[in-house]
């Protein structure tokens, strides 16, 4: 990474840090629910972009760690230790998952990932034990004790914080391992299974090992979500639930590292627009196809685009670059192909 | 009949094809030869219109064809066997054959099935085999059979010998020569093999680069030893 | 071209603007807000509710507010989600709403209380039924105008062995989920309890949002029950209706009950609609008192239409709010919650009284007969039944 | 050591009969060349052989060790390494990062120097043996390439790099010259020659180009409708008349 | 007996209608490689649109079918629309991208019928003459049912006839395996694409506008019947219209027993039986290695 993003990514950090003395609660629990979608979403990108797996049941992950959390919380756990074990349940489960789905592979993959998660959804919904179709009300996350220093945690903005810390210290464990000898397996995986088997690597359990890390991280941010909202429901694990962070990642750009943080701004930002229209579904449907149709490399793809227009009219050469231009556009796209 | 003149194609960014000029006759056999990555197989693909970006002008029987779609150029008579020959292997080897006629049956008469097993009496045999269920080389008699069915005038051939036995090879030669001499189909040759190229055909293309670097009749080339070494490196 | 966008915003209506609503509010506006599915699956409900609280904030205003202040109404659209509903309630209370009235789904209901008690705010659902809200998770900003599972069932079990003491074999037929689950508990417990020949004979729970009940339908008529009982809700309740029609299966049933049709099932189903009991929040011509009187003709005027249970219920929370503010002559929530517990208050269903325990509303509940005739509607109410809440109050616990 | 033994194998796929009774023992250090005409069974061959595709009925051992349908990775876990017949390498990556792929593996079979450096930052821990590599098989300079501007003989070069990583004692080729130039094929053979010579290796090889058989290998083998004609020295092999007859021609 | 026949006969129906719908999501996957998750929407355009021209004006059996089929010919353009506006587009991008689109499709739909017509829940009666039972081995089976049945039998007899005996078949089993070379072969590929998804737009649109009496209209209401849909599409093996009908077969007749007898199993089973059956064979019943 070059200096200069470190810098504007500490700049960027302090901001987020600093948010909730500035702005009101009900944007402090925005920025809450933002950070969640970030982790989830990122949690989706690692198996997708590095691994080339597309689950359409990534949900599933989410709603068993924000069930875990919910039930621990309420036993009077602490709130970290809580994360924790969420996150292990999730990744015993997805591993289980894996283990099942990582039979089939591209779009039946999908499918198997879809309807474990559904069974999983529906075993859920059914378990009274969990409140059933109602789900578990009333979950206050416990006060933490930092050195001495009580914080009195259920409140949103004092909630942010340990959202805002978990969330970063995830996205940098993600980080790590995305650029790790793992990493760099997976994509070998992901671009020529066959060739990574003929080199002596045993694929499908690398693969399940990813998805039980993207489970882990999926579970930590379902986990975070329970005790802001105070409420977990079935919902949470539902179909659409899952389709969430495919969309997130698409719209802020898949081959992105920060994909998942632009898209889950943007998809909020476009929610909170268009929600009291009446007509939401209608609008996000054409935003979608327009970034599908036109931007695939998403927001962050808009961007770079954008950029490299402004460089280009301030450099002199300009008959060559339009030229040039065209190119990145196309090439850009035919990343974006290659890589999943 | 086949006309290109100045053809320049692209893969995205890169310019593979530079200035391409080619001409075949009818009923003639023309060789495209050149070392790996000259350019053959992006001209074919030109010529079928199966490349992302092209310019220039590509006529083929009198008319400019390059802004038509890829069944369009088929159905004026252009036959082509990918160099991946691309079988269909969940279809049966007679089935593989009766779509490429039934394409065209409307602008032209199609051989009959009993024509084809004529020509390529190895298929008769394996006329109910699945497409996976044949190897390499059966792969690729069936595959120009399929180009055959539908009468082209043209056919463009892209390294048929890569990965058969030689003596399939020897049929695979009587076979072409078959096409062009009995069949009056014109045939442009993508080869490496300048032994088997140069019996079929009467005019060669040299590529390299996608530059096409020298062109004669296969006479002269076959006894300009230093042509052979120079462009496709042959040391013999 | 900045000025001009600026200046339509200014002059668009204030919910959208917070910056706006912030001033009326420490000028002389009363916000209330409104929170409830405005779209999806439930959105139908919830744009009914509204309707019944955009009348009501009219007819105040005419008559010079509340305390001399003007209200309005403000709204935010659930969906239905938890999630949403919290979202919702959050924005609104930030432009400094403290009431809050609606919510359709038990879900959002359940959801908010943490919110509200941090924000001090006040919430009056009209809809929601679920027995928790003001039961096991009871919270002091919650009240609840409408009547809940337990009233409305233990209500059924009370008035139909009144009214048919001879049919004792009963079938359940009801949802898989919670609401479907209470609701059968509180008639089937009632029962159990004032009737001694009665018996189940076939106990059926199709998945809720099922669409295929045809297998239940012909295993209730294989058990040959006297009467059934049946918590389906919305689509559920049309669909049933459709496949159980060629089956002759409510001819062949002597009652069938259905606790919670507010008319929009029969509506949809027309000339399909099949002979049944119907509970209901409200029925515009069961009461004959001045206020409801009142309410009928204004909402004809306003919506060209007879209102139902969702709008009266919404109407009725915001002159409950009306009467508690003036009564107290506060705007404070705590003292707002003080006065609310153990008011009476008059609504369109005649008295109505919030419990101090529980904060649930002692209200009639009111048992429609419906059943198919020949007019273009399809459908006609030919026999009303009030059963007063007092009898089938749940016990405190 | 470094012998491959196949006894009574018999591989079909659905409907058809691919190897039938194959009995062969590829000793060690020799180059080992497998002939048939089209469909014979060689590819087959050459997936039983590593573990690729499970054999129905037969014993495939390689240093002792059952290898039958045990998967690719086994076996390129116990020392057999493969270049198929189309060049299979990672298309979208550069020469680098295929051969740094190769090295992790490696690096990972062998549980040596399974540090902090190796796992957070491979690409700079690697840097020096990538280097080594690609020069011994003639592709150095090249590091930053991406596959498609590559030449076909170069891919092929590029596999073979990747299979010679894995240090392993025998190594199967699948018609390593298809495709090539006649100046590529000579070099091809050099290369494969020196490879075996350094690195005392057993190959396998099929091959369609006789005279890359013939320049190669100790012993062929043909093969013919999944049976085994014959196997013996190459001279031998030319006289033989059945061989003649269903493959070499004239 | 009726305990046995009963779920029988119930899952039949269930699966003549999701056979209808999972044949042109197969068609469509097999040939145009688009996952079609608008597909459930077409569903409940067929289901609406009926509702619309039918309600009230024709109450008889003939009207009933005219109208359906009137109403699936207007979506069948509709389906003609979006694969010239969208689809055609999305082709060559990865498939996901195409999950994407067809949902943001799927989302536009409905959010304009739930616009137009509301969110809450619309019925088309069904003409009287259907709406009785007949008796088989006795015990009463809804006439229309049976009629359901009928026509799911028959459109698959058609549909079997189309893709084994006839020119167009065959060649959309070509296009499925290789669209480049089958261009390369004569066939105008976009062409033969648009006329795929709009078959199976059709398809979906008759099974709407044939569920229509039996059930409530919802605007969602074809989400549930697509995800039904897939999982026999999967089930089967995708692209694989044989395979369709089996798991058809298989998940609504399993679906309608074991809820009958285990109800607690209700909606799971569908998921079950596919988990199970791609755990087995990950290709799906009828589908091919790779
Ligand atoms: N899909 C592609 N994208 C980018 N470049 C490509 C692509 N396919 C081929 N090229 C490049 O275009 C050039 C010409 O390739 P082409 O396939 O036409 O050569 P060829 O003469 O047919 O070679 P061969 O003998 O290997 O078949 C080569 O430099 C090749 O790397
Ligand atoms: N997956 C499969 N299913 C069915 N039959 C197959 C399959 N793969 C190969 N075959 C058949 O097995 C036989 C041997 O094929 P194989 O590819 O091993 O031949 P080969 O000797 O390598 O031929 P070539 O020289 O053409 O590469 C062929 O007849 C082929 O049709
Ligand atoms: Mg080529
Ligand atoms: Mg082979």
């Amino acid at each position: 990474m070059k200096k200069s993003s470190i810098f504007f990514i500490i700049i960027l950090l302090l901001g987020y840090f600093l948010a909730p003395l500035f702005v009101n609660n009900a944007f402090s629990f925005k920025l809450s629910e933002i950070f969640i979608l970030v982790l989830f979403a990122s949690s989706f990108q690692f198996i997708a972009r590095t691994a080339g797996m597309f689950s359409l049941g990534h949900a599933a992950f989410y709603g068993v760690g924000a069930y875990a959390s919910a039930v621990l919380v309420q036993k009077g756990y602490s709130i970290f230790f809580v994360l924790l074990m969420a996150g292990v349940i999730a990744f015993l489960l997805s591993m289980i998952i894996g283990y099942l789905s990582l039979r089939s592979t591209g779009i039946y993959f999908a499918m198997l990932t879809l309807s474990l998660a559904q069974v999983v959804y529906l075993v859920i919904y059914r378990t009274p034990a969990l409140g059933g179709q109602d789900g578990i009300p009333g979950i206050l996350a416990q006060p933490i004790n930092l050195f001495g220093w009580e914080l009195d945690i259920s409140r949103p903005e004092k909630y942010y914080y340990v959202i805002f810390f978990t969330v970063v210290v995830s996205i940098f464990i993600l980080y790590i391992l995305t650029n790790s000898s793992l990493g760099h397996f997976l994509r070998s995986i992901r671009e020529n299974s066959v060739r990574t088997s003929s080199l002596g690597i045993n694929v499908k359990r690398y693969q399940i090992l990813a998805f039980g890390i993207a489970g882990f991280f999926g579970g930590v941010s379902g986990a975070l979500l329970s005790p802001l909202e105070g409420i977990i429901t079935p919902e949470t694990l539902s179909w659409t639930q899952s389709a969430l962070p495919l969309i997130i990642v698409l719209i802020g750009g898949i081959n992105s590292f920060w994909g998942p943080i632009v898209g889950a701004i943007t998809f909020e930002m476009l929610y909170s627009l268009t929600i009291d229209s009446g007509a939401s579904n209608i609008y996000l449907g054409i935003i979608l196809l327009a970034i599908v149709l036109l931007f695939p490399d998403g927001v962050i793809g808009v961007g770079r685009r954008f950029i490299s227009m402004l460089r280009t009219s301030f450099s002199k050469k300009k008959g060559r670059n339009m030229e040039e231009l065209k190119g990145v556009g196309k090439h850009g796209n035919s990343a974006a192909r290659r890589s999943i | 009949m086949l006309r290109i003149e100045k053809l320049n194609s692209y893969y995205g960014t890169s310019h593979v094809l530079h200035n391409l000029s080619i001409m075949i006759k009818e009923g003639q056999g023309v060789a495209l030869i050149g070392r790996n990555g000259a350019g053959k197989s992006s001209t074919m693909k030109s010529i079928m219109g199966l490349m992302p970006r092209v310019d220039g002008d590509i006529t083929f029987a009198e008319n400019p064809i390059n802004k038509e779609k890829t069944h369009k150029r088929v159905r004026m008579g252009i036959g082509y066997v990918p160099e991946d020959r691309r079988i269909y292997k969940d279809l049966t080897v007679e089935e593989n054959i009766t779509i490429a006629a039934n394409a065209i049956k409307k602008v032209r008469k199609p051989l009959e099935l009993n024509e084809v097993w004529e020509n390529f009496p190895l298929l008769k045999d394996l006329r109910k085999r699945k497409g996976s269920e044949l190897s390499g080389g059966e792969q690729q008699i069936l595959s120009i059979a399929r180009s055959v069915v539908g009468r082209p005038k043209l056919i463009l051939l892209d390294e048929p010998t890569e990965g058969i036995a030689p003596i399939i090879v020897q049929n695979l030669k009587e076979v072409i020569k078959n096409m062009i001499d009995q069949m009056e189909v014109a045939v442009l040759l993508a080869e490496q093999n300048i032994k088997f190229t140069i019996d079929l055909t009467d005019y060669v293309y040299v590529i390299d680069n996608g530059q096409i670097v020298y062109s004669g009749s296969s006479e002269e080339f076959k006894n300009r030893e230093d042509l052979h070494h120079k462009f496709l490196g042959v040391s013999s | 071209s900045k000025e001009t966008a600026t200046s339509k915003n200014g002059s668009s209506s204030s919910k959208d603007n917070p910056a706006k609503s912030k001033e009326s509010t420490n000028g002389d506006t009363i916000k209330i807000g409104f929170i409830g599915a405005l779209s999806g699956s439930v959105g139908a409900v919830g744009q009914d509710m509204k309707k019944g609280g955009e009348l009501a904030v009219e007819m105040i205003n005419e008559k010079g507010g509340i305390n001399g202040k003007k209200v309005e109404l403000v709204s935010k659209d659930t969906k239905g989600n938890p999630k949403d509903g919290i979202q919702a309630v959050r924005d609104l209370t930030q432009q400094g709403v403290k009431l809050f009235t609606g919510v359709v789904s038990s879900g959002v209901a359940l959801a908010i209380p943490p919110v509200l008690e941090q924000e001090n705010a006040i919430v009056m659902t009209t809809a929601a039924g679920a027995d928790e809200i003001t039961g096991k998770n009871f919270n002091r900003h919650v009240f609840r105008v409408s009547d809940n599972a337990y009233m409305r069932n233990t209500s059924a079990a009370n008035l139909f062995y009144k009214k048919y003491p001879n049919l004792n074999n009963w079938a359940n037929f009801s949802p898989d989920y919670a609401y479907g689950h209470a609701s059968w508990d509180a008639f089937n417990n009632q029962m159990k309890k004032i009737n001694p020949k009665y018996k189940v004979v076939k106990d059926s729970w199709p998945k809720f949002g099922a669409t295929d009940y045809k297998n239940e339908i012909a295993s209730i008529l294989a058990a040959k029950p006297d009467a059934v009982f049946s918590s389906l809700y919305s689509a559920d309740a049309i669909t049933m209706s459709k496949q159980a029609k060629p089956y002759d299966f409510f001819k062949q049933i002597g009652l069938f009950v259905l606790n919670s049709n507010e008319g929009d099932i029969s509506s949809a189903l027309g000339k399909d609609m099949h002979p049944e009991w119907s509970g209901v929040h409200y029925y515009a011509e069961a009461y004959d008192n001045a206020l409801n009187k009142e309410f009928v003709e204004r909402f004809k005027q306003k919506f060209g239409a007879e209102p139902n249970g969702y709008n009266s219920e919404t109407y009725v929370s915001i002159f409950a709010y009306k009467q508690a503010m003036e009564k107290s002559n506060s705007m404070d929530t705590d003292t707002l919650i003080k006065t609310l517990e153990g008011m009476k208050f008059d609504s369109v269903t005649g008295q109505r009284e919030f419990r101090k325990e529980d904060h649930q509303a002692i209200k009639d509940i009111v048992w429609v007969k419906v059943e198919p005739d020949n007019s273009d509607k399809g459908w006609k109410v030919t026999e009303i039944e009030i059963v007063p809440g007092a009898e089938v109050m749940p016990p405190l616990n | 050591m470094g012998t491959l033994q196949l006894e009574g194998v018999y591989k079909d796929y659905p409907g058809v009969k691919v190897l039938k009774d194959v009995n062969l023992t590829i000793t060690e250090g020799e180059i080992h060349a497998i002939i048939g005409p089209n469909g014979a069974g060689k590819s087959t061959l050459f997936g039983v052989m590593n573990g690729d595709l499970f054999a129905q009925k037969g014993t495939i051992t390689f240093e002792g060790i059952n290898m039958n349908g045990k998967g690719l990775d086994f076996a390129a876990r116990n020392g057999v390494s493969r270049c198929f017949q189309v060049p299979n390498v990672y298309i979208n990556l550069t020469v680098k990062e295929n051969i740094l792929i190769a090295l992790m593996s490696k690096n990972k079979i062998t549980r040596n120097k399974l540090s902090f450096k190796t796992f957070l930052a491979p690409v700079n821990a690697y840097e020096e043996k990538i280097k080594e590599v690609l020069e011994e098989v003639g592709l150095s300079g090249t590091e930053n390439q991406l596959i498609y501007e590559l030449s076909h003989g170069d891919k092929k070069r590029l596999e073979l790099a990747m299979a010679i990583t894995l240090e392993p004692t025998l190594l199967l080729l699948d018609e390593p010259t298809a495709g090539m130039s006649p100046e590529e094929t000579s070099e091809a053979v050099k290369l494969i020659k020196k490879i075996h010579q350094t690195r005392n290796l057993t190959v396998v090889i099929t091959e369609h180009d006789m005279s890359v058989v013939f320049s190669l290998a100790h012993r062929i083998t043909v093969l013919d409708r999944g049976e085994i004609i014959t196997t013996d020295v190459p001279e031998e092999i030319k006289k033989h008349p059945k061989v003649i007859e269903i493959y070499l021609g004239k | 007996m009726d305990v046995l026949l009963l779920p029988l006969v119930n899952g039949l129906t269930q699966a003549a209608v999701l056979f209808m719908i999972a044949a042109g999501l197969t068609l469509i996957y097999g040939v145009l490689g688009v996952i079609n998750f608008a597909h459930g929407s077409f569903v409940m355009l067929g289901s609406y649109l009926t509702m619309f021209f039918f309600v009230g004006k024709f109450d008889t059996v003939l009207g009933l079918f005219s109208f359906i089929f009137i109403s699936s010919v207007v979506i069948t353009l509709l389906g003609w629309a979006v694969e010239v506006l969208v689809m055609r587009r999305m082709y060559k991008a990865n498939e996901f991208y195409m999950v994407l689109a067809t949902y943001a499709i799927l989302l536009i739909i409905e959010g304009c019928v739930e616009k137009y017509w509301g969110a809450s829940p619309l019925s088309l009666p069904l003409p009287d003459s259907l709406n009785t039972t007949i008796s088989i081995f006795g015990i009463s089976v809804p006439f229309y049912s049976i009629l359901i049945c009928i026509i799911g039998i028959a459109v698959m007899g058609i549909l079997w006839f189309l893709m084994n005996h006839t020119n167009l078949g065959r060649i959309i089993r070509a296009a499925a395996a290789d669209k480049t070379m089958t261009n390369s072969l004569g066939v105008n590929v976009p062409a033969l694409f648009t006329v795929v998804f709009v078959i199976g737009i059709f398809l979906a649109a008759f099974a709407g506008g044939l569920l229509a009496p039996t059930v409530a209209l919802l605007p969602n209401m074809g989400v549930n019947l697509v995800i039904q849909a897939f999982v026999v599409v999967v089930v089967g093996g995708l692209g694989n219209i044989k395979g369709a009908l089996l798991s058809a077969v298989l998940v609504g007749v399993l679906d309608s027993f074991l809820g009958f007898y285990i109800p607690v199993l209700t909606g799971i089973t569908s998921y079950i039986v596919m988990a199970v059956i791609l755990t087995i064979r990950p290709q799906g019943l009828l589908g091919k290695v790779g």
